[in-house]
């Protein structure tokens, strides 16, 4: 039940970039460039969560988008803590 | 209004989960099969429960008056969702260890018992 | 609280609290956490006898998780809406075996673990495995049944992957996790179609809804293959010789329990929640495996090296036995002929004769692997010098499980045969085929390991092994003498409860 | 009050695609970094700014919520974003990737710190 | 050869799969719902709590959740068993 | 075609890809990205279908810690899927 | 304390007992032999190609060679699908679900 | 780890503690529950992990197991409670006193100390969960030990 | 005393998050007394968990209100204003594709862990500047610069009045 549908639009703007950084994550040449790719798409997921919790109106869906803005950084961390350790 | 097509993709991921199954022989992609035939029975279990214009079962906040979606396949996602946690760790286990003794994720490589 | 019409939830969530508080004992002091390990078990096998002497007097027992009372099953309007746990005398004849191996294997692992090579974890891995089954066999629910699937289906690869130490022990692990977990999760889609469908999850109220569409037999077979697939049925077997072998000696008699129950599950599926829509082909289909998970397994184990492995094909197949009767039982549900209830009859008889036997065989390769270090029939020899009482013990199990007379494993294929005579000769004649070869084979690991000259040293074997299998022992003979007790008592109100019982289960649940 | 809505809305949409267009268009990881944080911090920023107004103008307890929320949400991302791009061009540069068409590259000089890069 | 003849058997399993998927009642429209309406209806009243899903995990399906329990402690205790410190 | 089903539909979309890519990339690594940010848009699935107890148990189970188990286990092992 | 079984019956009391009948009659017929038909001589030993064999074991890979043997060809097929690979214990897991898919779908 | 990640993780961990206490607290009137707060809370230990190395989060161990051991005995010790129904049973639901504040039927605002047992429940599981997968991310940590620096 | 300061101190930081996130919740007031209750014996657990390490050597200087006013002040006053700036450079970049990058080394001046952070942070979300790498000991920071004008920049070429307030802020 969207009751708010510019919200909803701008989500289905956002689904569109992440489309487009799913390209990045497939083409990317090396594990890093993935990784940034994962990275902006946790940015771009947390956005539309927030816009989808106003497009449907609904406070307790915004719950979700706290966790993801407070967890989604652990696994980019890591994938930045194994590059670290260089390629082995 | 769209038919069908979210049960469909849900068992085009469990299709996709055990391709990998049955063609990858390396370990973690094994295990990452699982996880995704995993994710794509969640999927179908949560979307059994969606109802048309259904909304949080949740009363706090909630606004009046309004149809709320099936709460029983959630219930049942949660406890998956964890028992699916729980097999991977205890997988990845194995497979380190595994790893630990023959140097190798090859399935064709570890295997010492056949026949 | 009135401890009779709580005891089928209480022997399960007794257990699941030994287990918890289990690795806290051991943190004070190991003979604490043995003490309360023997509690616990004495209990729950208790409970077990009790739900299983209610069962058997008085007929199906239900108990409600949460309502108001036990016996409040269904909501207002005639639906059930919580998780009911229904016993009935199939289900209690579950909980009996795996009550009776449990302890036992207890009793075996009490000096048969070495305490620094982490006995209280895999004490704690026994206990579960035990809760997990016990709720298998208890459940009414589909969705709980697949909960507890994955519960004994975790135990016991964490048991597989005991011995670390050695690269084999894991791989084994790994390669029975990955096909519990992929059966398993086959099992809870089957759940998911059937919920999407009908929009419940008690076993009895989708028995009364499902009538046969398309969506129906799609569940079917997913549930088919993920049951067939943990009892360890040819062709998707080929983890259990592997798990078998590697696993310590009483966690392996538990997995052999543990097929059971999945069969348990699989008869429970197709006569109980199936049985309104019989369906000749799945019988076939079931026969048909039974057949040939009996002769590959027989003939695998001919040409087996490794003791353990020998003896684990011959568990393997034994299921066959199993899934021969009961599916000769399926195929004639339709028309009731008098045969297939004597074949239903002894494939259950035969899970009985099955985990007291070959439980004896496991235990006795263990002893053998612990006194002399090794299980290479190559390399093994005059065992029988030292290990005088193993040595009874291995040879008692091995003609029980051949199916001498008058051990065990005789009352029960001779039914099988007899009935599946009657649907097929072929069948029997492959059934006996098997039972000459799996003779064979024995007669051979004996002949290597035991007799000739003294070959290697053995150390003694502790007294508490020999108390294990002496029990067992004990079980097969009384097993083999005096069928008819067993049958008349245990086994045929079992029977019936898949022969006849569906409108009763039905009603005990729904209420109508 | 609705105006101030879209205006955000198109803001906060049109700088998240210039960081997905970023990432795409750019060279090399760390040009990719830059990039992709910047711009979709700053788009995120006021998709939930938008979201905040939306609460804000609803007024009462759920309105409230949802404005808290959403800025709760804000300020975990700023916290942690930068944190996992710093985190990821620190292992891209460990891991042995060169900076595209680098003028100059101090860090490769002092050898990553105090570490021996075997 | 042999690689076909599974591939040929997993396009079977597809094919059945993705019938039953397509053959499903339509999705949003469950067909029978009594216990979920039952669910919606009353929790508040039986188990005094706002949220249906936590009332069913909790109480309803308490037993579930506590095999679910019961499966993370095994597996943590299955891990524990597989991690331990080698001593052979 | 509401504007709720074409969201539902890209959702479902990008998790296709992005498990398709976690079985076909060889690096493990990438892999395990891929499954990631299949796991991600599994949780905005489920939170478009209205379940947010799910999503959030999707987010802290599959965003943090099957990633850092995974990660984790390459770690100890290998990276690369040998041919 | 027979156990019917359809058409036959089972009781292991009566079977022990035609047993030990069985088991006296060749008692009895054995006590009728010399008793030291070969105490003392080689047809006590083991005989194994007619060489002295002292304290030697037929093991368990050895017995019953040529009943293996037979078996080998058919049982070499078996143990090729027991590859141990986890990829054919799911193919085959593949090929029972198509199998009962077809059973199910096209039977009923 | 650099400087900068320790620094956040060592803000972020008590954040995202405070979060799962939240999320484990409001379970009953919000999305959430024992197992996401749980999962949550143990991403604490993830977060610890990465941004510190395996020594620093050894002595975790041992607490997070005798948590999870107790944490499940509280969750069937309360199932017990309802034992004077039955197994499970919401013993305390709108009684009155400490959790058993009845609750207005259809939407409203929330009321904490309602729930009867389910908020307790909550609370066993949430700890349980909390020890049982730190307790693993520990063990992954620690296994092979050349994570460290 | 020490070790009493950090408990209170991550005690009470953790009874502010929480008190953010229960807000709306009471029928009369913003807060319901019992979410107060049980907000601060979690509060209380939580430092005791985590008050050893969690703000070290912070304690009651974290406190202080004027930091956090000025925390919002630099929020919304010249680090919007750097982001603004940021992207827009971004997008000009974008569209032309003109980058001159390099990873170029300076030392701030700043002591603190927390100091170290602020200015990692701000640089990396502000024009042109990536932070790869800090030097944990002699407080060097390396910079991934998108257009580098000088080879060996002083921080104020960098990242201009940054440090300024991270010192304020946070030293």
């Amino acid at each position: 039940m969207i009751v708010a549908l510019p919200f909803a639009a701008a989500g289905l703007a956002m689904l569109g970039f992440i489309l487009v950084c799913m390209v990045r994550l497939s083409i990317g040449p090396t594990a890093a460039d993935r990784a940034v790719a994962l990275d902006t798409i946790n940015t771009l997921v947390v956005a539309t969560m927030v816009l989808l919790g106003a497009a449907f109106g609904l406070v307790v869906l915004m719950d979700v988008a706290l966790v993801y803005a407070l967890l989604s950084y652990v696994g980019t961390l890591y994938i930045a803590r194994y590059l670290e350790r260089g390629l082995s | 209004m769209i038919g069908n097509v979210p049960f469909v993709v849900c068992m085009v991921l469990v299709l996709l989960g055990l391709w990998a199954l049955l063609f990858r022989r390396n370990l973690v992609k094994i295990v990452i099969g699982v996880k995704i035939i995993e994710n794509g029975v969640n999927l179908y279990l949560v979307a059994t429960g969606y109802v048309r214009g259904g909304i949080v079962p949740i009363y706090t906040y909630a606004p009046p008056d309004a149809v709320m979606v099936l709460p029983t396949p959630q219930a049942l996602t949660l406890t998956s969702i964890v028992i699916g946690l729980a097999t991977t760790a205890l997988m990845l286990a194995f497979v380190v260890v595994i790893h630990r003794h023959k140097k190798s994720l090859d399935g064709r490589k570890v295997t010492e018992l056949s026949g | 609280m009135n401890l009779p019409e709580h005891a089928p939830i209480l022997a399960i969530a007794v257990p699941l609290l030994g287990a918890f508080a289990l690795p806290l004992w051991a943190k004070l002091h190991r003979s604490l956490r043995d003490g309360w390990l023997a509690l616990v078990a004495g209990a729950t096998a208790a409970l077990t006898a009790l739900v299983a002497v209610q069962v058997y007097t008085t007929g199906i027992q239900v108990y409600t998780l949460g309502a108001s009372f036990p016996a409040d099953t269904v909501a207002p309007g005639g639906f059930p809406i919580r998780i009911i746990l229904t016993v009935d005398a199939l289900s209690a004849f579950m909980g009996l075996i795996t009550a009776l191996v449990a302890v036992v294997g207890f009793a075996y692992a009490w000096r048969y673990l070495a305490e620094d090579e982490g006995k209280t974890l895999a004490l704690t891995l026994g206990t579960l495995l035990w809760a997990g089954m016990l709720g298998m066999a208890f459940t009414g629910d589909l969705f709980n049944l697949f909960v507890f699937f994955e519960v004994t289906s975790i135990a016991a690869c964490g048991l597989v992957g005991y011995r670390t130490w050695a690269s084999r022990g894991p791989e084994a692990a790994f390669k029975t996790m990955v096909m519990y977990t992929v059966g398993g999760l086959f099992v809870l889609l089957a759940v998911a179609l059937l919920y999407g469908e009908y929009g419940a999850l008690n076993l009895a109220y989708l028995a009364r809804q499902i009538g046969g569409s398309l969506i129906d037999r799609i569940a079917l077979a997913l549930l088919l293959g993920g049951l067939l697939m943990k009892a360890g049925a040819v062709p998707l077997h080929m983890w259990a010789p592997d798990a078998y072998g590697e696993a310590p000696a009483q966690a392996v008699i538990l997995l052999v329990a543990n097929t059971q129950i999945s069969l348990y599950a699989l008869f429970r599926v197709l006569f109980t929640l199936y049985g309104g829509v019989p369906d000749p082909g799945v019988g076939w289909l079931v026969v048909a495996l039974g057949t040939l998970t009996l002769l590959v397994a027989a003939l695998m184990a001919v040409v087996q090296m490794d003791a353990g492995r020998l003896v684990a094909f011959g568990a393997v197949s034994q299921i066959g036995y199993m899934l021969l009767g009961v599916g000769v039982g399926l195929t004639a549900v339709a028309a009731r002929p008098a045969y297939g209830l004597v074949a239903i009859q002894g494939g259950i008889f035969h899970m009985l004769n099955d985990a007291v036997a070959i439980g004896l065989l496991f235990l006795a390769v263990g002893a053998v692997e612990r006194a002399s270090g090794s299980r290479n029939l190559g390399t093994l020899g005059g065992l029988g010098h030292d290990l005088r009482w193993t040595t009874g013990f291995f040879l008692l199990g091995a003609l029980a499980l051949a199916g001498i007379p008058p051990l065990n494993g005789f009352a029960s294929k001779l039914m099988i045969y007899q009935s599946s005579f009657l649907l097929s000769p072929i069948l029997s004649a492959l059934a006996i085929l098997a039972s000459i070869l799996l003779l064979a084979v024995f007669v051979r690991a004996f002949q290597g390991a035991f007799l000739g000259p003294r070959l290697r040293k053995a150390e003694p074997v502790p007294v508490p092994m020999l108390v294990a299998m002496g029990v067992l022992a004990l079980g097969v003979l009384a097993l083999g003498l005096f069928p008819e007790l067993v049958v008349r008592h245990l086994v045929a109100p079992a029977a019936d409860a898949l022969w006849t019982g569906r409108d009763l289960y039905l009603q005990a649940v729904l209420g109508r | 009050m609705n105006g101030l809505i879209y205006a955000f809305l198109a803001i906060g949409a049109a700088f998240n695609a210039l960081g997905a267009v970023a990432l795409i268009r750019f060279p090399d990881v760390y040009t990719r970094i830059h990039g992709a944080t910047k711009c979709t911090t700053f788009g995120s920023i006021f998709s939930i700014l938008a979201v905040a107004v939306y609460g804000i103008a609803q007024g009462g307890g759920a309105g409230g919520t949802m404005a808290v929320r959403a800025f709760l949400a804000l300020l975990f991302l700023l916290l942690t974003n930068p944190t996992g791009s710093h985190a990821l061009a620190r292992g891209a540069h460990r891991s042995g990737i060169k900076p595209f068409r680098a003028v100059v590259d101090r860090l490769e000089e002092v050898g990553h710190g105090h570490r021996e890069v075997p | 050869m042999r690689r076909w003849g599974v591939v040929v058997t997993f396009l079977i399993v597809a094919g059945c799969l993705l019938l039953g998927a397509a053959r499903m009642r339509p999705f949003g429209a469950p067909r029978y719902d009594l216990m979920d309406r039952y669910f919606n209806a009353f929790s508040q009243r039986e188990a005094a709590t706002n949220n249906v899903v936590t009332a069913i995990v909790f109480d309803y399906r308490g037993y579930d959740t506590l095999g679910e329990a019961t499966v993370l402690f095994t597996a943590v205790i299955g891990v524990a068993l597989v991690l331990r410190r080698l001593t052979r | 075609m509401t504007l709720l089903a074409v969201l539902q539909v890209v959702i479902l979309i990008l998790i296709v890809a992005g498990s398709v890519l976690a079985v076909w990339l060889k690096d493990l690594l990438a892999s395990v990205i891929a499954l990631g940010a299949s796991s991600l848009l599994l949780a905005l699935q489920f939170y478009l279908l209205q379940a947010p107890d799910v999503a959030i148990a999707e987010a802290g189970v599959g965003a943090a810690l099957t990633t850092a188990i995974f990660v984790l286990a390459i770690r100890k092992t290998q990276r690369k899927e040998e041919e | 304390m027979t156990l019917l079984t359809g058409h036959g019956f089972w009781n292991p009391l009566l079977w022990l007992a035609a047993a030990g009948g069985v088991t006296l009659l060749a008692l009895l017929v054995w006590s009728r032999g010399r008793r030291d038909y070969t105490r003392g001589t080689d047809g006590e030993l083991p005989f194994l190609s007619g060489e002295k064999a002292e304290g030697a074991h037929v093991g368990g890979g050895h017995l019953y060679w040529g009943f293996v043997e037979g078996l080998r060809p058919y049982v070499a097929r078996l143990r090729a699908l027991h590859s141990g690979l986890v990829n054919d214990y799911v193919a085959w897991l593949v090929v029972i679900l198509a199998v009962a898919f077809l059973i199910v779908l096209v039977g009923g | 780890m650099s400087v900068v990640v320790k620094t956040i993780a060592r803000i972020l961990v008590p954040v995202i503690l405070v979060f799962g206490g939240y999320v484990i607290l409001h379970g009953h009137l919000t999305p959430g529950g024992g197992f996401q707060g749980g999962a949550v809370a143990a991403s604490a230990v993830a977060l610890l992990l990465v941004a510190f190395g395996a020594p620093a989060v050894k002595r975790l161990k041992a607490p997070f197991s005798v948590l999870e051991d107790l944490g499940g005995i509280a969750f069937v010790v309360l199932a017990f409670l309802g034992l004077g129904f039955t197994f499970f049973a919401n013993s305390l639901a709108g009684m009155g006193g400490l959790f058993g504040a009845p609750v207005p039927t259809g939407p409203n605002a929330g009321i904490l100390n309602s729930g009867g047992t389910v908020p307790l429940m909550n609370w066993a599981v949430g700890f349980k969960v909390l020890g049982g997968l730190g307790a693993v991310m520990v063990l992954f940590g620690l296994f092979g030990g050349d994570d460290d620096r | 005393m020490r070790r009493v300061a950090e408990w209170a101190t991550t005690a009470t930081l953790a009874f502010v998050v929480f008190l953010v996130l229960a807000s709306f919740t009471g029928r009369w007031g913003v807060w319901a007394p019992d979410e107060l209750l049980a907000g601060g014996v979690i509060a209380l657990l939580v430092g005791l968990a985590t008050g050893r390490f969690a703000w070290s050597r912070g304690g009651w200087r974290l406190l202080e209100p004027q930091r956090w006013l000025l925390f919002l002040v630099y929020l919304v006053g010249p680090f919007l204003y750097a982001m603004a700036r940021a992207n827009l450079d971004v997008a000009w970049r974008v569209i032309t594709g003109r980058i001159n990058p390099g990873i170029v080394r300076f030392n701030p001046g700043l002591r603190t862990d927390f100091g170290r952070t602020f200015l990692a942070n701000s640089i990396t979300l502000t024009p042109g500047t990536l932070t790869v790498d800090v030097d944990e000991g002699s407080g060097d920071f390396f910079v991934h610069w998108i257009n580098v004008k000088d080879p060996l920049p002083t921080a104020d070429a960098v990242c201009g009045p940054f440090p300024e307030w991270a010192r304020r802020i946070a030293e």
